[in-house]
C-alpha cells in the first residue's frame, strides 16, 4: 500500500484514539530511524501511519527517586542529562549524532538487536515502561516486557508512553562493543549495576545486549558475583557463566561462536573495572 | 589479555592500462573568440580530478595559464570516443590524446605568429604564460589569447587540433600466455604498523607508510588523495568489509552502511607517504598512473603486520577478529 | 490519497509544499525545492550524505516525513552559502581538497557546520565523532578532518583579530 | 625532461572543486523532468530456479502503475558486455526467461507515475518459481555433476580453447626439483562491494526527433551507449549519453545495467524514464570484485632465490560474466608478482556459481594477487631465514628481464621504490640493497 494517511497527533488521548480507530494496520512510529529505512526501500508498506513527535512525550524529569522519561525524548537529549551516567554512556554509544537526534529512548526498546543499546541500559537500571491505553495506564518491569524477537507485552490498544528508572546508589558500567568505534550495530553490549555493602556485592544486574532474542539479563552471572568483593575467581566465574547462558546468534557482523566468547570478554572487563582498588565508584565506568 | 604490536611490508607494481580490445582515446582542442582554449573528450571523472589534470595537460603543452583551459567531457553527441575510466588509464591515455591535439592547435597558433612577427617557425617558442616569442628575443612577443582572437576574425582560421591514443589490440597465446598487456608500470611498498588486541582478536592499523613511483606527477596534491584514499581502502579490505561474511554461503549479506562494514573516520591511521617520480617512457610528460592500484599494497602489508604482531597468518579476506581469536586458539 | 499541503521555513523563508502523505524532507528538498545539495545515497539513515539542520541540529532527512519538520527551520547546504564567496568550512575543504568525487562533500560541511555551530573549537576527537554518520569512499577521512581543523583554525584567528 | 614545466607537477586547486563544496554540482540523479516514469525491478527471491510464470494481474491495479516490461519487449535479450571486444558467448539475460541463476536477478521492469507505487505494484507481482539445487563454492562448481549455471555449457568461460587463462614460462617441474625448499600456499577472498556514495543510476529522455538522450553516472560512456544500442537494436546515433559528475566508481560503474532498460521504458512510453538503485540493491544485487582462491607453489634456492612459481588461481564469477573473463587475463599477466622468475606455470579459471554477477573493481584481478603474492614472499623468507626485505631485493625484476608473459620488463623501479620506502620508516637497509637498481642486468645473466 502507498500510505494513504499520515497522523501527527498533538495528544495521546488523541493517539489512542486513531489506534482505536485504524487497528493493528495503524503502523506507529517514533523517531522513524527504524521504520522510515523499511518504507523507503518498499519492504514495508504501510497504508496509515502514526508518528508521536508532537504527541507530547518529550519530557525527562526527575521526581523524587526515579528519573522519569517521555518515550519520545530523543537519545541526544539523554546525553544532555548527568542523573543517571549509565544513560548517557549508552546513548553516547549509539549510532551517530544526525540519528540520536531523531531517534527515541521508547523507539530503542523496539529496535531488533543487534540494536537497541540504551534498552540494555535500562535493563540493568531496572527500568519500568508504562504503557498507556483506553483503560489508562499500567507498568511493568522492563524485565518482563520483551517476550520474543520484536514481540512484546504491549497490547495492541495501547502505546508505551514513559520509561521510569530508579535513581538509586550503586556501582554501573555500559561497555558496546562492535566491529567499530562509532556508528555500528552491537557484537555485544554489557550493562552492570551492583549494589555494593562494605565492599561486598549484595544485588546484582547484568544485562546483554546483542545477544539473544532481545537485551537479556544473565541470572548465572548475577548469582556468580552476588556476595563476592569481586575477587578474580567469582568475576572469571560470573563471565563464563553469561557465555553459557546468553543466546547469542549469528548475522552480518559477528557469528555466534564470536558473540558468546565476547560475552564473556566483556563481562569480565566490565566486572574487573567496577573491582579496581579505588573501590566500586558509586555511578562510575567506562 | 595483551596488545601485541606487529609490521609487516609488501612490494607491488602495476600496470597503466589494458590491451585486449585495443585501448583508445581520442581528444579535440580549439581556441574560442575570447582566445581561451575548449578541450572535448568523453572521458568520466570518477571524483579523481581527471578534468583538472587533463587541464594542466593541455594548458601545459599549449603554453597558457591552466585557467586558460575549459574541459568540456562526457557528452557522447560532443566528445570522441574514450574507452572508459578505469584501470589507471585515464591520465596516461586521455592525456597523451590531450597532448597530441594540444600541440595541433599550438602549431597553429605558431604559424600564425610567425606571419604576424615575420620570424621563421621554427624560432619561435611559448613561455608558459601565454606569450608566443622568438626564442631569446623577448621583446618580440604576441598573446596567445589575441592570435587565437584574431584567427577567428581577422583571418578566419581555426586554432583547434585532434588528437588520439591507442595501445594496440593485443591478444594472448592460449597455450604459452605470451601478451602485451599494458603500456607502464607504476610501483609501491607500503609497512603496516598494527596492534592485535589478543583476548577481542581486533586489529587496530596504527599506521600505514608508503613510497610509490608513479612516474611524473601532474598535481601532487591529488596523486595524494588517491594514496590516503588507497590506503583506508586497503584497510578496508583487509580486515572489514565482505558482501558475504560467511563466503562461499550466501547467508547474512550486508543490505545497508551498517552491516556493511568499512572503517569509520575513528579508524583511519596515520598515513604517510613519499612520492618518486621516474618518467615513463610513453606516458604525456612521463605520465604512469595510480589511482587503480593504491588499495593493493596495503592489504598484504597488514595481514603480514599481524602474523608478525600475534604469530597467526591468516591466508584469507576478510581477516575478522574471530578468524584471529581461532587462530590464536590453535597457536595455545 | 489526499495530499497535504506542509509549510516550513527554509533558508530563512517559509516555503509551501503539496505532497502526498508521509513525502520525506529528502524528496521534498530535492524534488519540488531544487535543494540538490541535499543528496540520496542510502535513504536509510546511514551515510549522512542528506544531512540538513533542523532548528539547527543535524537530521538526516531522508528520515523525516516532510509533516515532521511543519513549522520548523530547516537549512541546506543551499542555505549555508553564501551569495557570493564561500563559507569558510567551504574554503577549507576546499583548500584542503577535503573532497574527490563531492557526493558526501555536502553532508560532511552541513555536519562540520553544526558542529561549529555547537563548538568553536572542537578537539580531533570531538571531529572525528562528529563525522562518525557520514560516509565517504574516496579520501580515507584524514583530509575531511583536516579541512575541518584547519577551518576551526582559521575561525579562531578571525575570533582573535576580531 | 628537459624543459622546464609550468603547470604540469603544480598541485594547482581543482577546476570542480568550488561546484562540489557547494554542493551546486549536478549528479545525475539530481535532475527530474515533468511526467519522469520511475522504474522499479521485480527481481528473483532464489538462487536458482524455473521461472514457470509471472502474473501481473495484481500489479497492474496499483494507482499510478503504468506498464511493466518483461524479456519479449527487448530486442536483443542474452548478451554480453564484452562482446564489444570479441568475447563469447552471449550468455546474460536482460530480463530472466524462463530460469533465474542467482538471487536479485531481474524478471519485470515495473514503470509507474511515483517510485511508491512502483514499489508497491512490484510488491503484487507474483513469481511461479520452481527452486532448483545451487552452487556457491568455485571448486564444487567444477566438480562433475554440480549444478550447471550457464546455458550454453559447463562452470568456466573457455578462454581460446581452454577452460582457463595459462601462462606457460620455462619449466617449473624442473625448477621444483633443483629447488631446496617447496613452499606452498592457498589464500582466499570474500565479494566486496563498490559502494559508491552515488547508487548506479540513469534517466532517459526521449527527445523530438526519435533520439534519446540518456543521463547516466556509468563510467564508460561509449561502451555503454555500443552495448545499449545492441540490446535495443537501436543505431547507435539514435543515442545521446550524458555524464557529467559521477559519485564514485571504483569499477562499479561499467556493467551497462540500468541504460538499456530505462531507455527501452522511454521508447515504450515516450516519457522520461528514471532507473536508479537503491543502496541494497546496490549492496545485493549490483556486480562485486569477484572472490578468489588462489594456490601459489614455489621452489627456492638455499639463498632465497625464486626459480620456480606455480599458480593456479579460481576467481567467482556469479552467474554470469560482465568483465570478470577480462580480469583473469590481467590476473595471469601479474599473478606472478615483480619479481624475476624463470620458470612461472599460471592457470587461472574464471568460474560460474548462482552468486551475483561479479564484474571490476579497482586493482581489476591484480589486487588479490599482490595480496596472494606479497603473503606468499614472507612464508618464502621465513622459510629461507631471511628477512622480508631480503627476500624482495633477491629476486625484485628490473628493466630487460623477461617477464611471464615474455614482454621485456620496462619503467621498472622496484627496487629503488622499496629503498625510499626502508628510508621513510628508518629501516637500514645492507649496502647491497642500498646500490641495487633496476637497471638491466649485464647481459651474461640474460634473462635469468
Amino acid at each position: 500500500m502507498t500510505v494513504t494517511s499520515y497522523f501527527l497527533p498533538d495528544s495521546v488521548p488523541e493517539a489512542l484514539g486513531l489506534l482505536e480507530t485504524h487497528g493493528s494496520s495503524l503502523l506507529v512510529m517514533a523517531g522513524g530511524t527504524v521504520a522510515m529505512p523499511l518504507i523507503n526501500e518498499g519492504i514495508s508498506l504501510p497504508g496509515v501511519v502514526m508518528g508521536l513527535r508532537r504527541a507530547g512525550l518529550d519530557r525527562i524529569e526527575r521526581v523524587g527517586a526515579e528519573l522519569r522519561i517521555g518515550a519520545t525524548v530523543t537519545l541526544t537529549r539523554l546525553l544532555d542529562q548527568d542523573t543517571v551516567p549509565m544513560l548517557r554512556q549508552a546513548a553516547g554509544r549509539t549510532a551517530s549524532w544526525s540519528i540520536r537526534n531523531m531517534g527515541t529512548v521508547g523507539g530503542n526498546l523496539f529496535t531488533p538487536p543487534p540494536g537497541g543499546d540504551v534498552a540494555v541500559a535500562l535493563l540493568a537500571l531496572d527500568a519500568r515502561v508504562t504503557l498507556t491505553g483506553p483503560r489508562g495506564d499500567r507498568t511493568v518491569p522492563l524485565s518482563e516486557f520483551w517476550t520474543g524477537f520484536m514481540t512484546s507485552d504491549l497490547r495492541p490498544d495501547e502505546l508505551l508512553t514513559s520509561i521510569t528508572v530508579p535513581i538509586e546508589p550503586g556501582a554501573t558500567t555500559f561497555v558496546k562493543f562492535g566491529r567499530k568505534h562509532a556508528n555500528t550495530p552491537a557484537v555485544v553490549t554489557v550493562a552492570v549495576h551492583l549494589a555494593v555493602q562494605g565492599g561486598t556485592v549484595t544485588g546484582a544486574r547484568i544485562a546483554l545486549g546483542a545477544a539473544g532474542p532481545h537485551p537479556m539479563r544473565a541470572p548465572g552471572a548475577e548469582a556468580a558475583i552476588t556476595g563476592s568483593a569481586l575477587e578474580p575467581e567469582a568475576v572469571g566465574e560470573a563471565a563464563a557463566a553469561a557465555a553459557r547462558e546468553c543466546q547469542a546468534f549469528t548475522d552480518g557482523v559477528a557469528s555466534e561462536w564470536y558473540r558468546r566468547r565476547m560475552v564473556g570478554v566483556f563481562v569480565l572487563r566490565a566486572l574487573t573495572e567496577l573491582a579496581q582498588p579505588a573501590g566500586p565508584a558509586i555511578g562510575g565506568g567506562a | 589479555m595483551a596488545r601485541l604490536r606487529g609490521t609487516g611490508m609488501a612490494a607491488v607494481n602495476y600496470p597503466t592500462g589494458m590491451n585486449l580490445g585495443g585501448d583508445p582515446s581520442q581528444a579535440l582542442v580549439h581556441a574560442t573568440t575570447s582566445g581561451s582554449f575548449i578541450v572535448t573528450l568523453s572521458a568520466t571523472d570518477l571524483g579523481q580530478g581527471l578534468r583538472t589534470v587533463i587541464g594542466q595537460i593541455a594548458a601545459e603543452t599549449l603554453g597558457v595559464a591552466y585557467e586558460e583551459v575549459v574541459i568540456d567531457t562526457a557528452d557522447t553527441d560532443t566528445g570522441p570516443h574514450d574507452m572508459g575510466t578505469f584501470a589507471s588509464r585515464a591520465t596516461h591515455r586521455v592525456g597523451n590524446a590531450v597532448k597530441a591535439a594540444a600541440l595541433e592547435a599550438r602549431q597553429a597558433v605558431l604559424e600564425l605568429a610567425a606571419e604576424e612577427l615575420e620570424a621563421a617557425v621554427e624560432d619561435l617558442v611559448t613561455d608558459g604564460h601565454g606569450n608566443v616569442l622568438v626564442n631569446g628575443v623577448p621583446s618580440r612577443s604576441l598573446r596567445i589569447a589575441d592570435l587565437a582572437s584574431r584567427a577567428q576574425f581577422q583571418y578566419g582560421r581555426t586554432i583547434a587540433g585532434r588528437g588520439s591514443f591507442m595501445k594496440p589490440k593485443s591478444g594472448v597465446d592460449p597455450e604459452t600466455g605470451a601478451m602485451d598487456p599494458d603500456s607502464t608500470e607504476a610501483h609501491a611498498c607500503t609497512i603496516a604498523e598494527v596492534e592485535v588486541d589478543t583476548e577481542t582478536g581486533e586489529v587496530a592499523v596504527l599506521s600505514i607508510r608508503s613510497a610509490y613511483e608513479v612516474g611524473r606527477q601532474v598535481n601532487p596534491a591529488l596523486v595524494r588523495g588517491q594514496i590516503v584514499g588507497g590506503a583506508w581502502m586497503g584497510m578496508s579490505h583487509a580486515l572489514y568489509e565482505t558482501t558475504e561474511p560467511y563466503y562461499p554461503s550466501r547467508d547474512h549479506s550486508p543490505k545497508d552502511f551498517a552491516e556493511y562494514l568499512m572503517p569509520g573516520p575513528r579508524e583511519v591511521p596515520e598515513i604517510d607517504c613519499v612520492v618518486l617520480e621516474m618518467p615513463s617512457s610513453n606516458g604525456p610528460y612521463g605520465v604512469k598512473g595510480v589511482g587503480e592500484m593504491t588499495a593493493n599494497s596495503p592489504i598484504p602489508a597488514i595481514v603480514n603486520a599481524i602474523y608478525h604482531a600475534c604469530g597467526v597468518r591468516i591466508d584469507s579476506l576478510p581477516v575478522t577478529p574471530e578468524a584471529i581469536l581461532r587462530g590464536l586458539d590453535a597457536l595455545a | 490519497m489526499d495530499k497535504v499541503i506542509v509549510t516550513f521555513e527554509l533558508a530563512g523563508r517559509d516555503v509551501d509544499v503539496m505532497v502526498s502523505p508521509m513525502t520525506t524532507l529528502q524528496s521534498v528538498l530535492r524534488n519540488q525545492l531544487g535543494h540538490t545539495a541535499v543528496k540520496d545515497g542510502c535513504r536509510q539513515g546511514g551515510c549522512g550524505s542528506c544531512t540538513v539542520l533542523v532548528d539547527g541540529e543535524p537530521m538526516m532527512s531522508c528520515l523525516l516525513p516532510v509533516e515532521d519538520v511543519a513549522g520548523r527551520s530547516v537549512i541546506t547546504l543551499e542555505g549555508i552559502t553564501p551569495t557570493d564567496g564561500l563559507h569558510p568550512i567551504q574554503q577549507a575543504f576546499l583548500d584542503a581538497n577535503g573532497y574527490q568525487c563531492g557526493y558526501c562533500t555536502p553532508g560532511m560541511i552541513v555536519v562540520a557546520k553544526a558542529l561549529l555551530d555547537h563548538n568553536p573549537s572542537p578537539s580531533r576527537d570531538e571531529v572525528v565523532d562528529a563525522l562518525s554518520g557520514n560516509v565517504c569512499r574516496c579520501t580515507g577521512y584524514l583530509p575531511i578532518i583536516e579541512a575541518i581543523e584547519s577551518a576551526v583554525r582559521a575561525a579562531g584567528q578571525q575570533e582573535a583579530r576580531a | 625532461m628537459t624543459t622546464e614545466l609550468h603547470v604540469v607537477g603544480q598541485s594547482v586547486a581543482r577546476s570542480d572543486g568550488v561546484g562540489s563544496v557547494t554542493g551546486r554540482s549536478l549528479f545525475t540523479a539530481d535532475r527530474s523532468f515533468p511526467g519522469m516514469l520511475h522504474l522499479k525491478m521485480v527481481r528473483s527471491p532464489v538462487h536458482h530456479a524455473l521461472l514457470k510464470g509471472v502474473d501481473l494481474s495484481e500489479a497492474e491495479k496499483v494507482r499510478g502503475f503504468v506498464r511493466a516490461l518483461t524479456h519479449a519487449d527487448v530486442p536483443h535479450n542474452v548478451y554480453t558486455i564484452l562482446g564489444l571486444i570479441g568475447v563469447e558467448p552471449e550468455e546474460e539475460f536482460v530480463l530472466a526467461v524462463d530460469r533465474v541463476r542467482y538471487k536479485g536477478e531481474p524478471i519485470v521492469a515495473i514503470l509507474a507515475e511515483t517510485e511508491a507505487a512502483a514499489m508497491e505494484a512490484v510488491s503484487k507481482v507474483r513469481l511461479d518459481l520452481e527452486e532448483l539445487p545451487a552452487v556457491f563454492d568455485v571448486e564444487e562448481a567444477l566438480q562433475p555433476g554440480a549444478p550447471v549455471v550457464t546455458h550454453w555449457g559447463n562452470n568456466t568461460f573457455m578462454f581460446e580453447g581452454h577452460n582457463c587463462r595459462r601462462v606457460r614460462y620455462g619449466d617449473v617441474e624442473q625448477g621444483f626439483a633443483e629447488a631446496d625448499h617447496i613452499v606452498e600456499g592457498v589464500y582466499s577472498t570474500s565479494p566486496i562491494e563498490q559502494a559508491p556514495l552515488e547508487t548506479t543510476g540513469c534517466i532517459a529522455l526521449p527527445e523530438a526527433n526519435g533520439r534519446y538522450t540518456v543521463y547516466t553516472n556509468t563510467q564508460a560512456l561509449y561502451f555503454s551507449l555500443d552495448n545499449t544500442s545492441i540490446i535495443l537494436q537501436v543505431p547507435g546515433n539514435r543515442l545521446h549519453f550524458i555524464g557529467g559528475m559521477v559519485g564514485g566508481g571504483f569499477g562499479g560503474k561499467v556493467d551497462v545495467i540500468v541504460e538499456p532498460l530505462a531507455t527501452l521504458g522511454a521508447m515504450k512510453t515516450n516519457r522520461p524514464v528514471r532507473y536508479v538503485y537503491s543502496r541494497s540493491e546496490e549492496m545485493q544485487v549490483s556486480s562485486t570484485r569477484s572472490a578468489w582462491k588462489i594456490r601459489v607453489k614455489d621452489g627456492v634456492t638455499s639463498d632465497g632465490r625464486i626459480i620456480a612459481r606455480k599458480v593456479t588461481s579460481y576467481a567467482d564469477s556469479g552467474a554470469y560474466s560482465r568483465q570478470t573473463p577480462y580480469a583473469l587475463t590481467k590476473h595471469a599477466a601479474n599473478a606472478a608478482g615483480p619479481y624475476a622468475i624463470p620458470n612461472v606455470w599460471i592457470d587461472a579459471y574464471c568460474v560460474y556459481t548462482n552468486r551475483t554477477p561479479t564484474s571490476a573493481m579497482r586493482g581489476f584481478g591484480v589486487t588479490m594477487a599482490s595480496f596472494a603474492i606479497e603473503v606468499q614472499m614472507d612464508r618464502i623468507a621465513e622459510r629461507v631465514g631471511v628477512d622480508p626485505w631480503t627476500i624482495r631485493f633477491l629476486n625484485a625484476y628490473r628493466n630487460g628481464d623477461i617477464k611471464p608473459h615474455r614482454k621485456p620488463a620496462e619503467d621498472a623501479t622496484l627496487i629503488e621504490t622499496m629503498q625510499a620506502a626502508a628510508v621513510l620508516v628508518g629501516h637500514d637497509l645492507p649496502e647491497a640493497f642500498k646500490a641495487m637498481t633496476s637497471d638491466p642486468r649485464p647481459t651474461q645473466e640474460g634473462g635469468r
